[in-house]
């Protein structure tokens, strides 16, 4: 009982997951396919990718709402690039950078000038988005990947029998992960989030954290942008519309506080895949959209419930 | 792409047009825009575009704010029926004449309501469905934004034919809805999950062309493009020829946005210059076409 | 450090500041709250910079611009208020900015875990370095922070009010240690308000007054008196004033008061008009009886009544209904809201009864916090300044006036003169006695000896969780109190 | 200039609001007509209100990511109601109260549950949407204020010349005024914002002030979404959509910190205008929708980078 107990405390949002897995799959036996389960990871990289930025940005007690204008920006600059003839493994890179700047420019005004991350993200959301506008003038970039074999692989490509947007979900996991746990970078993530006047005086470079965190959150939402150009095959100029919702989603789900200061990063990645599977599992299940909603809410609610219930 | 508006230090002494668009986020509602701006210019007139943004309470302000600006007529694309009534009745309480393209609005008084026939186009697209394929099959059904007119009147007009519910005559079943809110990558997904639950699909609607290229996208990553699944979209998007082309997708049903766009401009013109009334309501049929 | 000055905005807190450390010295920092003290050795750290002044190490002129800039010269600095990441390790903790890294340049925890381990057991800390700190005592937190200046193999160590929340037997062993590293060659400045202290362990002392160097004395060559008179400005004759008084019949009796795992069969009375002191080591669960006598937090079991009638308190706002007023020991955390001005703080509690028709009479507000600014003798600028900005004996005074004007008929002090200079101190003493005087039952749990000796009428030791023993004032000292505190009897 | 200073510290965005003011009536005259100017008015009323809501629950140091969610379902009730022939006078109380409970419903998962204001308002948010799309089963309720001539007036009705919704804004204004600064409850909530365990050792009854911000948030929300349903005669499943962010902007760019504790509603009240001033104002210079959006983003960011200049 007492073993249970502290598996249950430690892994409460995990038992929500296998729970959903089982009720979905007992509905419908397709769910727990392989085709599903790749399908279902190819599905929650992007929003993964993203998530995993963000939780570097929650953990120091900050937001990012503009994750998904950088991906829309991004997926926009790298269609208007591949169509005018510039080569994919050239362009790629490019709004990697890219989406890194933004995410910089948001991380100084957010260090340097002491403002709120919430409004700054805010306010450079509605910016992004419009850029992409401005630049694309309303108009998808279409049939992207029909001369751009690189980035044609970042959605269709596989190694190993591995999708690859599933691939660079694990791969990036890996490498934030060694970034957060392994680091003294990451350990400033933590400090700041704790208490930012006590890594100060510790004298970690505060500014220089907070700014690279919303760095990284850029570059994630620039990849995630990569990989969704080209699944769709396509740059859609309102793409990324509220992704940064279920970004926050996931991240807080996997009990990271937006307090900053306590989570991990593993969490996250339950919170990814419980969010993922409630998408695809409704859509298995065959739940009519105007439930769909509701129940997802209801699922967000309970989890969260259980996590708090098994946190304390 | 001539979104106009910021020409108001250039045209001076022109007479301004109000265009309000319910979304320019829909690339497909560009045809429409350009199609008013172009002949708006070629009449002599300065158009004012507006983008609701896909929310149909801006819409009201924007007229109140286009009133404000002196503009000498409206034509709307309104996000929904209702919406701009209460703003569009004190535009024709000032005697602006006001069009609503593509959709109708519930208030009296209006110079003429230009709207593509939905409900007719679902049908169309039911009965398209019946010719070609006789005996039958299984249908997945992708739905737009939930609770606008486009998502009810398409959905219904062609559940109306294909679903065995509506029509005990149909062959089809409906195996599966899902929505894509009118853009691509919810589509994309929401086809992936279906691919993972039904080895056999013989039809997919989707609502309209860009969720139609989600869709095919969709097919195409899972590997399943040779089952031989009909691929139906709706508006006659250049992206739905293109793939028409490619032999990936089947057929649109196309709205004549040209046609709609530069007749609001013609009547509104005509009423401006001798007071011609042109008919109230003018429903403009839709038609299928798997050819540019 | 000599001739500093340093303004906030308008108000000049250091005028001609300074202090000489020699090598191989304790040198004891002392002076009133809010004299500057810790203004002064913020400069010396790079954590605010001077607005003019000159600071010489080994005598040689340096400017310090940054944090790093004083570490760079091995300085370290122990700050008067806890700074520790309670959401992470001991290890980690003392770690943070200066982390090993091995030859990847990821954190190389193993090397870090075994040096901690050390320092923490010079400190006779044996815990594993892996625990969060949230989960240790408030004291071992202070002791990891010292760990934490340790590992920095530091030429010039400041501790400003280490001991404010060590027990007795830590404070020993933390002194014995300084001493030690004094002899290596290690010199500290110590400040702390316990005067007890200052003579036990320093060689020299510098006294400020309101900013300004007052002068440097030998410990062996002053005394008490003269330190305090230097500090105040006047002589201040009897340390703990005390009123004699019959007390009244029972007001507050606790029976068999239990929650588990914090305290077990707590019993006690206290009467109308009679102080008992709550005496005890750090963690014996004090602070958890008061808390639940007040109702933030629910007691397991047990019987409290008031007046001789039973009542059941489950919250803080039935507390105060039943005339309980509680004075928190953690000011920053519990006490204040430190951004609100001295008047919103000050009225907190009893705004209720300042409501007519719902609405807030502000104007009776003002005088009323006037009239307790008066009284206790507060020393702000205005009303509306936040409370945040004053110094922590002038805090400690608004936390209590805040509970005074509720007009409590039992009052509870938790740690009432924590980090509070020996002037103000005096006066406190001279609320409570007054609050004795007007009938006001009162508890007041402290961890200074002499305080609790030299105001209270009985003394109630615990030890690990429970009330061992009441002690009557004419039969208590230091020592007997000490024994049943450390193992419960004799 | 002593004196100025301290003007601006106090009113930075206010300063904000009449240069935007000064740069659009220079650009177009027709700005500062009357009729412009309680069009401008009628246009913020909306927003407004759930700002009002929105800055007592932020000054707790909470947020109500709901508040669009329970416009969207209390407007689609009122519409279903009149539709079903409920008079209008019944049916507006009554979607008053419902907003209320629904607002409760936030609060007490928040206040006695210890959630996380954030999580739980984004999971309701859905959950309330979905059940917008259950009840109305995605058709919107149309040309509801024919036989409903109270709730015509909410939008169409004036009183002394001043639009009604105008009227309500600034009656609300006033009344939200006298409770958040002259009553306990309103130094209740500063005080819970500023250091809630302070608040709750000093005897404020810090649960029910918490729910309680949360039922004023939703009965705003839903007075709002009253004005909506009577602007647009109709109600939309999709209505409020969006409006959470518009309404924390407006908190925000008032001054009002989102870490609790420190605000005012006077801030809000040119927050609400700032934005309203600016959406109209886009309009009125012409300027293309792609670049409006560019431009809000950015003089947003100039407000708060002002703000925080003058608050420090
Ligand atoms: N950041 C600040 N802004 C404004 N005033 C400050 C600030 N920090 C300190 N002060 C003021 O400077 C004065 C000196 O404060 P300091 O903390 O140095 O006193 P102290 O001698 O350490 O007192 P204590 O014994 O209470 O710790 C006080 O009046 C305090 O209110
Ligand atoms: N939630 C908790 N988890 C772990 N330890 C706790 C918790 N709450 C309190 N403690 C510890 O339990 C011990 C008893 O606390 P309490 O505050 O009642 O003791 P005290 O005698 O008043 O000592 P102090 O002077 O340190 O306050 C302390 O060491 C405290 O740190
Ligand atoms: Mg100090
Ligand atoms: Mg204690």
């Amino acid at each position: 009982m007492n073993k249970f107990e502290s598996v249950y405390r430690k892994y409460g949002t995990l038992i929500v997951l296998f729970v959903l897995i089982i009720i979905v799959s007992l509905i419908n036996s397709k769910f727990l396919t392989m085709y599903n389960i790749l399908n279902i990871f190819r599905q929650v990289s992007i929003n993964g990718l993203i998530a995993f930025g963000m939780t570097f940005v929650i953990l120091t007690g900050g937001i990012d709402l503009s994750v998904g204008a950088i991906l829309g920006l991004s997926g926009m600059l790298l269609g208007l690039m591949v169509v005018a003839g510039i080569p994919d493994i050239v362009a790629i890179p490019t709004v990697l950078i890219i989406g890194a700047l933004l995410g910089c420019f948001n991380g100084i005004l957010i260090s340097k000038l002491k403002l709120q991350a919430f409004i700054v993200t805010l306010a450079t959301m509605t910016m992004f988005s419009g850029l992409t506008m401005i630049i694309s003038d309303g108009i998808p970039a279409m049939g992207i990947t029909k001369n751009a074999p690189v980035l044609d692989f970042f959605s269709q490509g596989s190694i190993l029998g591995i999708p690859f947007p599933m691939f660079v979900l694990i791969f990036f996991y890996i490498l934030l992960l060694i970034l957060l746990q392994n680091t003294v970078f990451g350990r400033g993530v933590y400090a700041i989030g704790g208490n930012e006047e006590v890594a100060r005086l510790s004298s970690l470079p505060t500014n220089r954290i907070k700014t690279l965190v919303y760095v990284i959150s850029g570059a994630m939402s620039a990849l995630a942008g990569v990989i969704l150009t080209s699944r769709l095959s396509s740059s859609q100029p309102t793409a990324g519309t509220g992704f940064e919702l279920d970004a926050i989603a996931a991240v807080v789900i996997g009990g990271t506080s937006l307090a900053g200061g306590r989570g991990r990063l593993f969490g996250t990645f339950i919170g990814i895949l419980i969010i993922g599977v409630l998408n695809n599992g409704l859509n298995i299940i065959g739940v009519s959209a105007f439930y769909q909603q509701f129940i997802k809410g209801l699922v967000i609610l309970f989890a969260i419930i259980l996590d708090r219930k098994s946190s304390r | 792409g001539g979104d106009s508006g910021e020409g108001s230090g250039g045209g001076e002494g022109k007479e301004k047009i109000a265009l309000l668009m319910a979304d320019l986020g829909n690339p497909f509602f560009h045809v429409l825009r350009d199609a008013v701006v172009n002949q708006g210019e070629e009449l002599g007139y300065e158009v004012l575009v507006y983008d609701g943004q896909n929310d149909a309470s801006k819409q009201p302000s924007q007229i109140e704010d286009a009133l404000q600006k002196g503009v000498s007529a409206i034509i709307i694309n309104p996000g929904d029926e209702s919406s701009t009534a209460n703003a569009l009745e004190d535009a024709i309480a000032q005697e602006i004449p006001v069009v609503t393209v593509d959709r109708s609005v519930d208030v009296e008084g209006v110079l003429s309501y230009l709207v593509t026939d939905n409900l007719k186009g679902g049908k169309l697209v039911g009965e398209w469905l019946q010719e070609k394929m006789p005996e039958g099959g299984k249908v997945i059904h992708i739905e737009g934004v939930i609770g606008t007119a486009p998502q009810r009147e398409r959905g219904g007009g062609f559940l109306s034919v294909i679903d065995p519910k509506e029509n005990p005559d149909s062959k089809f079943e409906v195996i599966d809805t899902a929505v894509g809110d009118f853009s691509m990558a919810p589509a994309e997904a929401a086809m992936s999950d279906l691919l993972a639950k039904h080895d056999d699909i013989d039809v997919v609607f989707a609502q309209n062309d860009t969720m139609a290229v989600g869709v095919s996208r969709a097919i195409e990553t899972a590997g399943r493009q040779d089952d031989g699944i009909v691929i139906i979209g709706f508006d006659g998007a250049k992206e739905a020829y293109d793939l028409i082309e490619q032999g990936k997708m089947s057929v649109t049903a196309v709205q004549d946005f040209e046609f709609i766009g530069s007749e609001a401009v013609k009547y509104v013109n005509d009423f401006l210059k001798d007071g011609t009334k042109p008919e109230e309501e003018v429903l403009v049929d839709v038609y299928m076409s798997d050819e540019k | 450090m000599s001739k500093i000055n340093k303004s906030f905005g308008d108000v000049q807190v250091l005028n001609n500041a300074g202090i000489t450390v020699k090598e191989k010295e304790i040198h004891a920092l002392m002076g009133e709250n809010g004299a500057g003290k810790s203004t002064l050795m913020k400069i010396l750290t790079g954590v605010y910079s001077k607005d003019n002044g000159k600071i010489l190490i080994n005598g040689e002129e340096q400017e310090i611009s940054s944090i790093k800039d004083s570490e760079n010269k091995k300085i370290a600095f122990i700050h008067q208020e806890l700074n520790v990441l309670n959401e992470m390790s001991i290890v980690d903790n003392m770690f943070l900015g200066k982390e090993h890294k091995n030859k990847f340049g990821l954190i190389n925890k193993k090397s870090m875990i075994n040096l901690a381990k050390g320092k923490l057991q010079l400190l006779g800390l044996d815990i594993d370095p892996n625990t969060l700190v949230k989960d240790i005592s408030v004291g071992n937190q202070q002791l990891v922070e010292i760990a934490k200046a340790l590992l920095m193999d530091a030429e010039l160590i400041i501790m400003d009010e280490p001991t404010a929340a060590l027990t007795s037997k830590e404070i020993d062993l933390l002194f014995s240690i300084t001493r030690n590293l004094r002899d290596k060659g290690v010199s500290f400045i110590y400040i702390s308000h316990r005067m007890e202290e200052i003579f036990e362990l320093c060689d020299e002392i510098t006294i400020m007054r309101d900013g300004k160097f007052i002068g440097q004395k030998k410990i062996s060559e002053t005394s008490f008196d003269e330190i305090v008179s230097m500090m105040v400005g006047y002589d201040l004759d009897e340390r703990f004033p005390r009123i004699e008084r019959e007390p009244g019949e029972v007001s507050l009796s606790v029976q068999n008061l239990t929650k588990k795992g914090r305290f077990e069969n707590v019993n006690f009375d206290v009467r109308k008009g009679e102080i008992l002191g709550f005496s005890g080591l750090m963690g014996s669960g004090r602070t958890d009886v008061m808390h639940a006598i007040f109702g933030s937090t629910n007691a397991d079991s047990g019987k409290i009544s008031i007046d001789g009638k039973e009542v059941k308190i489950t919250s803080p706002i039935v507390a105060k209904k039943l005339g309980i007023g509680f004075i928190t020991e953690d000011r920053k955390n519990e006490g204040l809201v430190l951004d609100f001005s001295v008047r919103d703080n000050t009225v907190l509690p009893s705004l209720l009864s300042f409501t007519k028709k719902k609405l807030i009479k502000d104007g009776e507000i003002t005088k009323v916090v006037d009239e307790y600014i008066k009284k206790l003798n507060v020393r702000t600028a205005s009303q509306s300044i936040s409370v945040g900005k004053l110094s922590g004996g002038n805090q400690q005074k608004i936390v209590i006036a805040k509970w005074l004007i509720t007009k409590p008929k039992i009052l509870i002090l938790d740690e009432p003169t924590r980090g509070v200079d020996v002037g103000a101190k005096k006066e406190i003493y001279e609320i409570i006695n007054q609050l004795k005087q007007e009938g006001v039952a009162i508890i007041i749990v402290s961890s200074e000896l002499p305080e609790i000796l030299g105001i209270c009428d009985r003394v109630g030791v615990m030890h690990e969780k429970k009330l061992v023993k009441i002690i009557d004032r004419k039969e208590a000292t230091q020592e007997k109190i000490m024994e049943y505190a450390t193992v419960g009897g004799i």
